[in-house]
């Protein structure tokens, strides 16, 4: 936990690829401190709104804070939790339904400790990092998305 | 005379229909009173929700100086 | 929650390969009610215990048994927690440090649920399925592991 | 005259060094006796921790019939 870690790119544009999250999984395989690893995947819901059903998000962020706020959130987790590794991915521009828009992956030698963490990286970076998702409808119409605390 | 930087996001730079403006300062002025400019300027804002942040860290106390970063952020919907 | 939902199988002969979690992860982006997953991975750990290095672990289990117990504990789960699905692979026979043995993966509408269910499952199968990991250290001698409540 | 199987696992199963046998049982032999027979074939079980399943369910009460399953099962160590 000395070592200083730097601010991480946290922003992939459009949605989060299944081989993106694959290579995170491959490239912990020479880590063999690491006995648990939790993967939290964010997905678009095709949510249905006064009849209308959602067809994407559109997502926009205050890129320059919601890493920094994302960085002190990461730095955080290391210190209450035992981690050897956590990876933190969001969304910019348009995902559509069923695909992934958010991947919060932490690593331990002990699963509580990857499974706290995880959840807790989760909830602090809806909660506090300035990012912002627009419900657009198949009929082209939208709505701005309302984060409620843990649901 | 010298400027700052005034970001608008999610549904507030709906309204203001800008993303980001430079706005004219007099040193040392409160973030309260930019945030007060703004809302004359978008009297729509008055009636929304959002936090500020002062160069990157949410307050609403303050003073500004040049160059610095003032952005209206509406409730955050990440994830 | 009505459908009746049959044993599954969840063995898998050595290491649970990568793709076979990709592919798992992409299967889901058709499912547009789902908003949120939670995935648990265990991986075996180099271990050091006096003085020697766990090299793999050779998992042998009850295995109807364990199927039995795993089908109930899923279940559960889905009485328990709102769930859109809940997909569970172990590894039997050898597995080397740094390749992964446990695959947990659940997917709701809400990430509270997803969490909540996935961290239960695992705790549950650590406690209940008669499952058996043997480490083997570089020098061949061996001992029999042993789950902790919660580690 | 009716048999039983009994399947070992785990560290029991090296000291019973197989992994599962059939045992001769009167009927209605209950499940505790079964134990008490594999305990006295294999001394070193007595002092070994496990639980006993019986057709894969753990108890340590009942009766058998004949072809049902009987396993002893050490401590489990899955994930």
């Amino acid at each position: 936990m000395e070592k200083k870690r730097e601010p991480k790119k946290i922003f992939i544009q459009g949605a989060i690829p299944v081989e993106k999250i694959a290579n995170s999984i491959a490239n912990h395989q020479h880590k063999t401190n690491i006995g648990a690893h939790d993967i939290f995947l964010g997905q678009v819901r095709a949510d249905e709104i006064e009849g209308k059903t959602v067809s994407h998000i559109e997502y926009t962020a205050y890129e320059e804070m919601a890493e920094k706020v994302v960085h002190e959130i990461r730095e955080k987790a290391f210190e209450k939790f035992d981690l050897t590794c956590a990876h933190i991915y969001h969304s910019l521009g348009k995902v559509k339904t069923g695909e992934l828009c958010f991947f919060v992956f932490t690593s331990s030698a002990h699963r509580k400790m990857a499974f706290e963490a995880t959840r807790f990286i989760v909830e602090e970076i809806k909660a506090n990092a300035p990012i912002y998702g627009k419900e657009i409808f198949e009929d082209a119409s939208s709505q701005w998305k309302k984060n409620t605390p843990v649901s | 005379m010298s400027t700052l930087t005034v970001k608008y996001f999610g549904a507030i730079a709906e309204v203001t229909d800008t993303l980001q403006e430079e706005l004219d300062i007099i040193d040392d002025m409160s973030v309260q009173t930019v945030v007060d400019v703004c809302l004359q300027k978008y009297p729509r804002l008055q009636t929304m929700s959002f936090k500020v942040a002062h160069n990157q860290r949410i307050t609403d106390s303050g003073e500004t100086a040049p160059g610095d970063e003032i952005a209206f952020l509406p409730p955050f919907s990440g994830g």
